[in-house]
């Protein structure tokens, strides 16, 4: 009954050759490292910790991860970076989103994202080595549809100066640097600047702290300003961060849905573990199905991303960006709902699955916002 | 004179008397429950008038059109609700006589002591014990979800009394006193930061033999009193068209620019789910009232839970930008009875979760439907017949 | 939890009262009585037979139907009619979908209302009464959104002349008269006038047959014409229409779900009956929710409708019309899955339920359209 | 030499003795199996290079650019996708040798005779007996659900040999002549007219010993392996984006003046469902491939099943009018051999409801996904230890 088309190759004659959706060894032994360290060093207990804190920001734990090379990883060697490429930076980020850890990783990628395509030589020179080496944390105001922000650009006798505010800033709080677009080209201001206040923001998902970045007559000049349309440098960044998101999501599901099991394994109802009740076996059974669904695309996207296949990109960065923080919406939901009342507490761990799940659905383009670009892609509008 | 004629001149004599508008509330009360308008299917000097409970809605209508405060209703709903009519079932005279008046009038709060961690869906499998001593019970354990407990003068308590016997039977229901020594109260913190609800550590308290309602081993059927007294609490009301969450999701739409079809779309789907949810609910009002009860009475909690969640859910997306905040951030408090809290739709969202989990999760509430309304045979029961010590937990 | 408003008034200020969602003891003898002569003359044998034939159409059932009275339903006395409700008529209707009977009630419904709120007084004089009798059978032909119909009026020397064509027009199969509208004013026409062809369709739902009713050249005069805005006819057809269907789809939903409520008890796999297990057991039940919520609202239209509540009929038919259709096709669908292999033959009766509610899925409008028109009377859009 | 360097030699060389384009299929087919490259995983001599599995998809891929004809892998699907694995792991050489070839050419067409009435989901329940008389079994019972039985010259057959057994032991598995007397072979009609399946009564058959597969007894184990092939049978064709039922909604979409967002909306909800389910199953195959198969191997027909029955009943509302219909109306015909449907939309909408029945229901592969992949504790199984004929039923 399945369409047996004969096998197709997933790339397009043109196009560098787009990874098989497997491990490699070498990233398997990452994803490894990635989970390994974060169960050490971010147990549930140090999120909890650190979710408590405005910034949720631990300047010793992003030291240990500059030393594994995780904010490097998307950097060029000769800037400072590991440079690998964005497959591997998704295998470290589904690790993240298992140990829900509030690591300022997701900002930084993207800011990262945006010096690399629209950096000047001299930002690249400067920046990237200190993002690399953890020095320097840097994060990009992405707008966000609906809400009222907007910041100006005016020109005095002085020079130009930025008005105004960006708000929903992603892990902007304690970072040193934001860029930000304006009518006129997009910047990149560093947050101690006179005129610069980051407000923090109560966040729905506390594990991702957001901010209000607020500018009162700041100055910018040439040296801040970043290459190209402004449109464009947001788009980067929207780009690369919904497609690490997407694969942060996938460990989000995981890292839910795995609890959710081994729960229902060891939980006796009514003389039988609830997990032999089919109304929570086919639960788990139909949440399966979509995290692995889910898996693929975030996959998918992440490659298509790291041979900077255009076509491809165009396809399967929307199909993920609204597929996966949906499904791990659903599925940190699902998980508990399987651990009944005491799922529901706040010191049982599932409702940190399923806040920074749910937050995931609007962060960065909500679901139809990303349906109505596939659909603009494939023309079915 | 019909029942009808003896409420309303009841109730016309009690607003005469003790005008709402310059009455305080508790003496309100406290002459609502003499003049039998507490509960008028009650007897007389219960607090009722001997009357049936269809015409509870009537005397709340009234009230209500005369501004008279009804608060107590929901304020000390676990007793004014189910403990009443248990006591009423279940406790002699001198018991009624203590508890019912104060009940009713908020001096006395009520909490329900049935749930614990290892005995949620599986309710009977409750393991708090409960030993004799003289006149006297010893009860040790843990009870759990225990809203108001942290206000409470009495708690309704099942407690297992025989472990020998299979685990329906066994169970023994008092009405503890919640000052008693042994009985410690903790808020219990939901995933919104608040605690609605507690824990409860029983260790060694003593309730006086007096206190048992029902025989000792007949726990289970006295419970079962106390729930289905539930249903005839929350009975009878119907909301209006268009409130309840999906007024949240309506009012945040219209706040909106949205202009998108598609959500647009949902939202409608959503809509016209809750006004079918509505309308099963006054047709089962209806049915009630015609002494023709159907399924329709039977469906509404479960299809409410997964609507309520659905709608939330939407909700946060129409809200957008708004959807990422949790507006005040995630404080650890615990509600006050005088307080009305403001809910925010973030709040409502994550809140939601629960609604599938507490008072029957969607999954018991689906056996039950599928067994007592379709007459579906029901699963092998592994531990039915087993003595409770012996099943493996 | 559940909110705790207070009890309700159902009705509204100025319009007359709306009836409790109960049947009264007429009203369940009525449907005692519908369901007992169903299940005798039109047994699911029966409906095969009928179905076969392209008119589905037993001219001696609809002998014994008017007999009972139930083409007068809904017409005046002093017209031949029995004077009821419309409660009364969709108590019938829910019994016609318990039965999947190919019974064309739909159409006489919607052409009884048609002539009772558009039609002249002679019209009406002669026309209700045979109706009524069962003599005459009479359809409308309501739009389909995306067809590609119409029929065209122009003036002749001899007078009117009709051409054009009108689809997917219910039941139309052997009637003797269609109200078609067209862009000055609806018309009733017999369909043995010269120049009228009545053309049968193949159904997807083979209970209700459709047809391609064709207008060539066809001589219309004032006789023929009815009262009104064309728009306002249709508008009449399709509310009337709709409400019908949405309790016929209830009746649809409720005999499909019973039988597979049935079967549940009755068939065993490993040992138990398949309905003892929950991936059985809590479909139904879900199942069970919404088909009570269905009825309630297909319950509530006819009583809106029963009372002439303009603005109650505004939403409570939308709502029923909207949500009936869909979960009928829903529960219907399911009802084969519980029937497994069975389930899927030609020879088990399962399908039989499946297209009468997939078709009713876009019969007089599809759930979508229907959530329009509530949009906009809701101010949602 | 390594194999793919073998197979490679040997697809060059077949393909220049044999140029598809002037060779008769037949003929082809036949060379193809002397070639060893019917299933490379065979031994040599048997339709195959003793090859690993995985290199099958290569195979394909290669004749396929050749243009070369591969219908009898879809036509002759129950042989060439099942039987012959069953064939090579159960069957004797001289079995081997009579059968393997003529049904890789098609010349003959076989079919699965596991499914009865009364043993859907529950297929170890079959009741077809089979009673040794000398050297021969007589076989009596029905089956269902039978593909391709009415062009068949063998069938896969499984037969209850000792009902004092529990249901899994005491079966028997043979290869049945469908020209055998008492085999009577029935058209039955599905819900779109059509007759894809059958009814096959057996009545008194005579099957030699020398027929059966594994011991007497093992015939469950024998199904096992049958039911594994279905997969390497199907695995590594995946389809190209964008094809299958979600190529309809699209055309359906396109063929419409739809401009409404809201369906819009749904068919790209759709199209992304449809699209991750393809990544899920090319994620498949590259994990067999690599040799690291996961759970995304597993969920691909339960996911399907689902789909497509949302994606066929959407394409029906874009359909609109057309909807409504089903041009051709109700034929009762049964599917010849050579014949390729034109299938419409309507049809695959009605078709789509067998989704989740054939082939493992959604609820029993989601009890496979449960039991299996995620390691869920099983139910209580009333029947598993007790004598077939015991079984309530």
């Amino acid at each position: 009954m399945t369409d047996t088309a004969t096998e197709t190759s997933p790339t397009r004659t043109g196009a560098a050759t787009i990874q098989d959706l497997v491990l490699t060894d070498e990233q398997a032994t990452l994803r490894d490292v990635a989970r390994d360290f974060l169960g050490a060093r971010v147990p549930m207990k140090r999120v909890r910790e650190l979710m408590a804190t405005p910034s949720a920001f631990d300047e010793g734990l992003w030291q240990e991860v500059a030393a594994m090379g995780w904010q490097a990883m998307a950097i060029p060697e000769d800037l400072g970076g590991a440079g690998y490429g964005m497959v591997e930076v998704a295998v470290v980020f589904e690790e993240i989103g298992r140990a829900v850890a509030p690591l300022p990783m997701l900002s930084t990628i993207m800011a990262t994202a945006v010096l690399r395509d629209h950096g000047t030589d001299d930002q690249r020179a400067t920046m990237l080595p200190s993002i690399a080496a953890g020095a320097l944390r840097m994060v990009v105001a992405v707008p966000v549809a609906g809400a009222d922000d907007g910041v100006e650009i005016t020109d005095t006798e002085a020079g130009a100066r930025l008005d105004g505010h960006a708000s929903h800033v992603i892990e902007a709080v304690g970072a040193e640097a934001v860029v930000v677009a304006t009518g006129r080209g997009a910047f990149v201001v560093p947050t101690d600047r006179a005129g610069m206040t980051v407000v923090p923001m109560d966040a729905l998902d506390p594990t991702r702290p957001l901010a209000r970045v607020e500018f009162a007559n700041v100055a910018v000049d040439d040296d801040d300003a970043l290459v190209g349309d402004a449109g464009d440098v947001i788009d980067t960044a929207r780009t690369v961060g919904a497609v690490m998101l997407a694969n942060e999501m996938v460990g989000v599901a995981a890292g839910a849905h795995a609890m959710a099991v081994e729960y229902a394994k060891v939980r006796r109802q009514f003389g039988r573990a609830i997990g032999s009740f089919q109304a929570v076996k086919h639960l788990l059974a139909d949440d399966l199905v979509q995290l692995e669904a889910a898996r693929s695309t975030a996959w998918w996207a992440a490659r298509a991303l790291a041979v900077h296949d255009v076509e491809e990109v165009a396809v399967a960065v929307p199909v993920a960006a609204s597929l996966c923080p949906a499904t791990a919406a659903a599925i940190t939901g699902h998980s508990i709902q399987v651990h009944g009342g005491i799922g529901f507490t706040w010191e049982h761990d599932a409702h940190l699955y399923y806040k920074r799940a749910s937050a995931a659905t609007l962060l960065l383009g909500s679901g139809r916002a990303w349906r109505r670009r596939l659909g603009a892609t494939l023309a079915l509008t | 004179m019909d029942d009808m004629t003896r409420i309303d001149d009841a109730i016309d004599a009690l607003l005469a008397a003790h005008p709402p508008a310059t009455t305080p509330p508790r003496d309100f009360w406290g002459a609502q429950f003499d003049a039998g308008l507490a509960w008028v299917h009650h007897p007389v000097g219960k607090g009722g008038l001997g009357a049936s409970p269809r015409h509870l809605a009537h005397v709340r209508s009234r009230l209500g059109e005369a501004d008279a405060d009804q608060s107590n209703l929901r304020s000390n709903i676990i007793g004014i609700g189910m403990g009443a009519g248990t006591l009423l079932s279940h406790a002699d005279d001198a018991m009624q006589d203590r508890l019912l008046r104060p009940m009713f009038t908020m001096e006395e709060i009520w909490c329900q002591l049935f749930s614990e961690p290892g005995a949620g869906s599986d309710l009977a499998n409750l393991a708090t014990s409960a030993i004799a001593e003289g006149d006297q019970w010893i009860v040790n354990g843990q009870k759990v979800w225990t809203t108001l407990a942290h206000v409470s003068r009495w708690g309704l308590l099942v407690t297992r009394t025989d472990p020998g016997q299979p685990k329906h039977r066994g169970l023994t229901y008092f009405v503890l006193d919640m000052d008693s020594d042994g009985v410690d109260v903790r808020p219990l913190h939901q995933i919104t930061g608040e605690a609605e609800f507690n824990e409860v550590y029983l260790t060694d308290v003593h309730i006086d033999d007096a206190m048992r309602l029902g025989a000792v081993g007949a726990g289970w059927s006295v419970a079962m009193t106390t729930l289905m007294n539930e249903r005839v609490a929350i009975g009878g009301n119907v909301p209006e068209r268009g409130t309840g969450a999906i007024a949240d999701a309506v009012a945040a739409w219209q706040d909106s620019d949205h202009d998108d079809q598609a959500m647009a779309d949902q939202l409608l789907q959503l809509w016209v789910e809750a006004e079918a949810l509505r309308l099963t609910s006054l047709r089962a009002s209806h049915a009630r009232t015609a002494g023709t009860p159907g399924p329709e009475g039977s469906t509404s909690k479960l299809h409410w839970a997964e609507l309520n969640k659905a709608i939330t859910t939407f909700t946060m997306q129409v809200l957008g930008p708004d959807g990422l905040l949790m507006p005040g951030g995630y404080e650890l408090t615990a509600p006050t009875l005088d307080e009305v809290p403001v809910v925010t739709p973030q709040q409502s969202f994550l809140r939601a979760r629960a609604n599938s989990i507490e008072g029957g999760t969607s999954q018991i509430l689906r056996n039950i439907l599928g067994e007592r309304v379709l007459g579906l045979p029901g699963e092998p029961r592994v531990d039915k017949d087993l003595p409770w010590r012996e099943v493996p937990r």
